[in-house]
């Protein structure tokens, strides 16, 4: 089937997407039961997804008194559209690509650029305070986490001269790149879970902002955050198993299942550390990001760029 | 002329259109925000333009940098324009008239160039590929031109820090800058503010059913 | 529809608690409930619980944040929270809450009752609740003037009902604008009935001020209570076993670790400790010595917590907390604990935990470690019994004859503490004091504690929630102190 | 023919541009109109390169240098706009001018 | 051509599938009374409104990165043509990187990545 094709494209990824977000917020409510240290109740968690979105369907839509309501309506769309892109980018089996470009990791950090532009106007939108704050602290994270993000996938590229996404998979025949290229999964990590604002980068959206962005927001409007946001997360979740973990590749199963694997693997992680880790101030992180984040994703390209010499 | 042309040909004037309109619209929004978006959108449109016309990685990398740019450009623009969201309707122009004249003048000249110069046609080879051949510029013949942007960078990132900054680390009180606020409107204790049962806020204040 | 309406109804109940007099300890019970979702926004709750007795200040942001839930809504009032009987002061609250449609009050806790009336409510056999505040016109704004501006210059008028900001001066040297506003008393990262003036700057606090405390503006005769430390009040008149004491003092330790937690963003640790602090035993000393060692190396939390609102000693001793001792000041470095001169302590081999670093970190530390002393005090103490009159040492300091309350004083800190300080740090200051304003309202309408000989809802007879069980006596050599001197 | 079209619409961004820079008052939105100035040069760059330049890497290397002069003056342009805030509060041309005078 | 196309198809359904989840149907009650439509502030009305000259704290840094992304637009090149240019290209882009870190090394030091107390 030819996945470039407009419809079996835009299916693919959406189902990709749809079915990514549902499994991570079962993710997240298993790890949440876990932490708590109350019962896992299966049938709960497989049906609370459903449930919670049907319940933010019900709800009214409110709004605030002078709102910027199209570039409200507009955040969560572009962040979902954006999260849409990156996982275009990705092979998700062999010759399963819906747009493996040969500047693939370029897209990919464009629309990853612009999620940036979405949680701000999230933030902006509402005219209300603490949101405002919070897509302001957004953009400070995102200013911070943008140029690691960049640099450990151009360090992946470097072994396969290109920056096809494809091409990255197929460098990886025989060693992955999270053992080639140890600082590179980590760092792409931290830099993912900012882009979804989750667990401790979880800032502008954090409790001490009784919500931040999302404060105003009600009902499907909720619903639409919630969902582009955890999009988000699946097409980080995605791209580190293409890019870090040998995406398709693996033996004994099929691509696909392996790809369904591995980015299983890497969403549990995430959400794991969710629950685990406390969210850090907002000072700290850009301190940190550029202080030691920064150097280290530039070691990785250089180390990585020697090793592939 | 193929299909696949026909398309790239009407998404090429889609987006070169586009990027007019949203560059028309920055200047025609009260909201700063909003003015930075249009431009993001302007830039966005002429990247994807650039895209269709072979010149991938830097459509894309426009778009990349844009995103980031602009969003600073939105918050600089919150950060020190009265009124930033255009709550109040507004004109901040002057010289309105010179202008426009020389916004049309500057327009119909390079237009009338365009239209007029003949440019050899010799289109770029579909199967190139512009992004190893700008790494072999950088790197070979351009290599000065390369590690000249790094100095300039370097000296880019020293001098706004040294003028935007104040010596040290900032924003902690130094001799010389301001006591603390002592605004007349700022909230100086409980009494400052009129309970909102009673007071009432621009006609907001609540009432009982 | 009728599918999804089913699907929504078996939802998790998204509430949203109004901590009214005596409501704090079941609203945060809610956050361990089954099926319930306590969310830190009404945009996003269907239900809005009044636990406790409201009180005329707190009238008004009830119907604000009742008509901010976006509907389907209803209120629900579960008076009689904490221990107080349910009619004690219930009919003044039931007057105030007349100014909510379709309340319907049921017993604290009453986790069926809530689940009904939510399906109730996304199945249509209940409406919606209606506005609680008169809606207003909004007031046309269109520009006049020779540029468009809105008549009184770019800056000026009531755009759309309020004014824009104005600008304040800032030691950055940059004069940007100054949002003032009054937040609370039901912000979720405050305690609640904490309403703060602050001028915001970006996201940085300018002249911070205490505003008024709404349980103050009680209707009836009875102004507060029962509070969470009755257990410790009550010892004025009654005499109490150490084990009692230490064990109560650990458990109001751990709920503030539990809310603290919450507030890093850590909802499911924070659950775990909290249904440890409501199941709180003798026994339990070896899970919360783990739980504190855990908590004191944990990472994250000292990132988040470490160097913000340092307390030093001269700040204490300006405010007066010198005089409470406390774990804010023990955190500090001040080593008061009036159980250092308690005789009923004296076989117990105690001395104070201390931390000098003084920031919101020292003081987690310092509860964490002083819970699982207090069960290691507790474990040791037997059936030592406490009489009655002396001076003892409370979870937030010293409660002495003839002496205010500590929250007062602490509550004095807020303004000079808050002062510059980042939005989360300064929520993170705030929460890291363990402030309650039911016992700052007593203080300033009572004045001081043993000065009032009725028992009250202050009294003995409220300790529903403290604890009888100490748990088996120890048996053997008593396990060697953990305590860092 | 295509390629004159686009000369045409980079023309028109440039015009805009240049509109924008003289009729506005703040030193952002001025700013503004001279990004879209480059912009408009930018579109025009790689028009010419990519429909006549036969896709020679020159070509590509000048829309770089233009993009490194536009993050050059933007954050050049944002520092001054915070030095002049900082000593004067003044965030428009002609406010500065009247102090001057 | 194909690839971006799609990509661009991608874009624009999940925007506009997004955008319509808004238009899903809700219990659309009445029209929002003015008193609903006030911000929130933990049961606060705000005095004014919140949109603002908001002070970042962290535009140095922002002025930092505007200069510092610059570097991305010259290393994605780079890295394509890495393995065949050796170590020519390691030393050259090392140079490169290291000015610009120069400007990393004086921002911190300067404080400039720190906010205001």
């Amino acid at each position: 089937m030819n996945w470039s094709a407009p419809l079996p494209g835009v299916v693919l990824v959406g189902t990709v997407l749809v079915a990514g977000a549902y499994v991570a917020s079962v993710l997240d409510a298993g790890a949440a039961r876990l932490v708590a240290g109350r019962p896992l109740r299966v049938g709960e968690l497989v049906a609370g997804p459903w449930r919670e979105a049907a319940l933010l369907a019900r709800i009214r839509r409110s709004t605030t008194e002078r709102p910027d309501a199209q570039t409200w309506a507009l955040a969560p769309a572009l962040l979902a559209a954006m999260a849409g892109v990156a996982v275009a980018t990705v092979p998700l089996a062999p010759g399963v690509a819906v747009a493996d470009v040969d500047d693939g990791i370029v897209l990919f950090g464009a629309a990853m650029a612009v999620v940036m532009v979405g949680a701000f106007l999230h933030g902006w939108s509402s005219n209300s305070v603490f949101p405002l704050v919070g897509g302001y602290r957004f953009v400070a994270l995102a200013l911070s986490y943008e140029m690691p993000l960049a640099l450990v996938l151009i360090a992946a590229a470097l072994p396969a001269q290109s920056l096809s996404v494809g091409a990255i998979v197929e460098s990886q025949q025989g060693l992955w790149n999270v053992v080639r290229q140890p600082l590179g999964l980590p760092l792409f990590l931290v830099a993912g879970m900012g882009l979804a604002f989750w667990g401790p980068l979880g800032m502008s959206d954090g409790a001490d902002l009784a919500g931040g962005t999302g404060v105003e927001a009600s009902g499907p409007d909720r619903l639409a955050w919630a969902l582009a946001r955890h999009f988000v997360l699946v097409a980080v979740a995605v791209m580190g198993a293409a890019v870090f973990l040998g995406g398709w590749q693996g033996p004994g199963l099929p691509g696909a299942l392996w790809m369904a694997i591995k980015t299983l693997v890497l969403l549990a992680v995430v959400v794991g550390v969710g629950h685990r880790v406390a969210r850090i101030r907002l000072e700290r992180f850009v301190v940190v990001a550029w202080a030691v984040l920064i150097p280290l994703a530039l070691v990785d390209v250089f180390a990585s760029g020697a090793l592939a010499l | 002329m193929t299909d696949a042309a026909l398309v790239a040909d009407v998404a090429i004037w889609l987006f070169g259109g586009g990027s007019v309109v949203a560059a028309w619209l920055v200047f025609r929004t009260d909201s700063m925000v909003r003015a930075a978006y249009w431009l993001l959108a302007s830039f966005v449109a002429v990247g994807m333009v650039m895209v269709l016309l072979q010149a991938r990685f830097l459509g894309l990398v426009l778009v990349l940098m844009m995103a980031g740019e602009m969003t600073i450009m939105a918050a600089f623009m919150v950060m020190f324009m009265m009124n930033p969201a255009g709550l109040n309707p507004m004109s901040m122009v002057h010289q309105h008239t010179t202008a426009k004249v020389a916004g049309v003048v500057a327009f119909a000249g390079l237009a009338f160039v365009g239209l007029v110069a003949e440019f050899p046609d010799r289109p770029v080879d579909p199967a190139s590929e512009p992004t190893a051949e700008l790494g072999e510029e950088l790197l070979g013949d351009s290599m000065l031109i390369f590690e000249t942007a790094g100095v300039t960078l370097l000296a880019t990132m020293i001098g706004a820090i040294a003028i935007a900054g104040k010596r040290g680390r900032f924003g902690n009180a130094q001799e010389g800058s301001a006591p603390p606020p002592v605004d007349p409107d700022a909230p100086a204790g409980p009494d400052a503010h009129p309970s909102p049962m009673h007071g009432g806020h621009g006609g907001h204040g609540g009432m009982h059913h | 529809m009728g599918l999804l309406s089913a699907a929504a109804g078996r939802a998790e109940v998204p509430v949203f608690p109004v901590v009214g007099v005596g409501g704090r300890q079941a609203a945060e019970a809610l956050w361990l409930m089954p099926g319930i979702r306590v969310v830190d926004s009404p945009r996003a709750a269907v239900l809005l619980v009044v636990v406790g007795r409201l009180t005329r200040a707190l009238l008004h942001p009830t119907m604000l944040v009742h008509d901010q839930l976006p509907g389907p809504r209803a209120t629900l009032w579960w008076p009689g929270a904490g221990g107080a009987t349910p009619d004690d002061g219930a009919q003044g609250t039931e007057d105030l809450l007349a100014a909510l449609p379709d309340v319907v009050t049921t017993v604290p806790g009453d986790t069926a009752g809530l689940l009904a009336v939510f399906a109730d409510l996304l199945s249509g056999r209940r409406p919606s609740g209606r506005p609680a505040l008169v809606d207003v016109e909004y007031p046309r704004w269109r520009g006049v003037g020779p540029h468009g501006h809105g008549g009184e210059g770019m800056m000026g008028g009531v755009p759309f009902g309020r004014p824009l900001a104005e600008m304040a001066d800032d030691p950055d040297g940059l004069m940007l604008d100054q949002l003032p506003l009054r937040v609370g008393p039901f912000f979720p990262a405050w305690p609640p009935g904490l309403i703060l003036d602050v001028g915001l700057q970006g996201d940085v606090l300018r002249g911070v001020a205490v505003g008024d405390n709404p349980y103050r503006s009680w209707p009836g005769d009875e102004p507060v209570g029962p509070l969470d430390t009755a257990l410790f009040l009550a010892t004025r008149t009654m005499a109490t076993t150490v084990a009692a004491l230490e064990v109560a003092r650990a458990r109001h330790h751990l709920r503030w670790l539990s809310r603290t937690l919450r507030g890093h963003g850590l909802a499911a640790r924070a659950q775990r400790v909290g249904a440890l602090a409501q199941s709180l035993s003798v026994d339990d000393r070896p899970v919360v010595e783990a739980l504190a060692r855990r908590l004191g190396r944990d990472a994250g939390l000292a990132a988040a917590t470490s160097g913000v609102g340092i307390v030093d000693r001269a700040a204490l001793e300006r405010v007066g907390i010198d005089r409470y001792g406390g774990p804010v000041a023990r955190a500090a470095g001040l080593g008061i604990d009036a159980r250092t001169h308690d005789p009923a302590y004296a076989d117990l081999g105690f001395a104070p935990v201390i931390h000098h670093e003084g920031d919101a970190r020292a003081r987690l530390r310092q509860r964490a470690a002083e819970a699982a002393q207090a069960l290691s005090l507790a474990e040791r103490a037997g059936e030592i019994v406490r009489p009655p009159g002396r001076p003892v040492e409370g979870p937030r300091g010293v409660l002495a004859p003839r002496e205010p309350l500590p929250s007062s004083a602490l509550l004095a800190l807020l303004p000079d503490l808050l002062d510059g300080l980042e939005w989360g740090d300064a929520v993170t200051t705030v929460a890291s004091l363990d402030l309650d304003l039911e016992e700052a309202a007593l203080d300033q309408s009572v004045a001081t504690w043993p000065a009032r000989t009725s028992g009250g809802p202050t009294g003995a007879s409220t300790t529903g929630a403290a604890p009888t069980s100490t748990g088996p006596a120890p048996t053997g050599p008593a396990p060697t102190s953990r305590v860092t001197p | 023919m295509e390629l004159q079209l686009l000369l045409v619409v980079s023309a028109a961004l440039f015009g805009i541009g240049v509109y924008g820079a003289l009729s506005q008052q703040t030193f952002v939105m001025i700013m503004m109109g001279i990004e879209l100035m480059l912009n408009g040069a930018m579109l025009a760059g790689v028009a010419l390169w990519g429909v006549s330049g036969a896709g020679a890497p020159k070509g590509q290397l000048l829309i770089v240098i233009i993009l490194t002069v536009m993050a050059v003056e933007a954050a050049l342009g944002f520092a001054l706009v915070i030095g002049i805030f900082r000593t004067r509060q003044a965030d428009m041309t002609e406010m500065l001018d009247e102090l001057q005078g | 051509m194909a690839p971006f196309g799609a990509a661009v198809v991608v874009v624009l359904a999940g925007g506009i599938a997004v955008l319509a989840a808004r238009w899903l149907p809700p219990a659309v009650g009445p029209e929002a009374t003015a008193p609903e439509r006030i911000p929130f502030l933990g049961g606060g009305v705000p005095e004014v409104h919140a949109w603002s000259r908001f002070h970042i704290r962290y535009y140095a840094m922002a002025l930092l990165f505007l200069a510092f992304d610059m570097e991305m637009v010259f290393m994605y090149p780079w890295a394509v043509v890495f393995a065949a240019e050796g170590a020519v290209a390691l030393v050259e882009m090392l140079m490169f990187i290291t000015i610009l870190l120069l400007g990393i090394l004086y921002a911190w030091r300067e404080g400039a990545l720190s906010w205001a107390s």
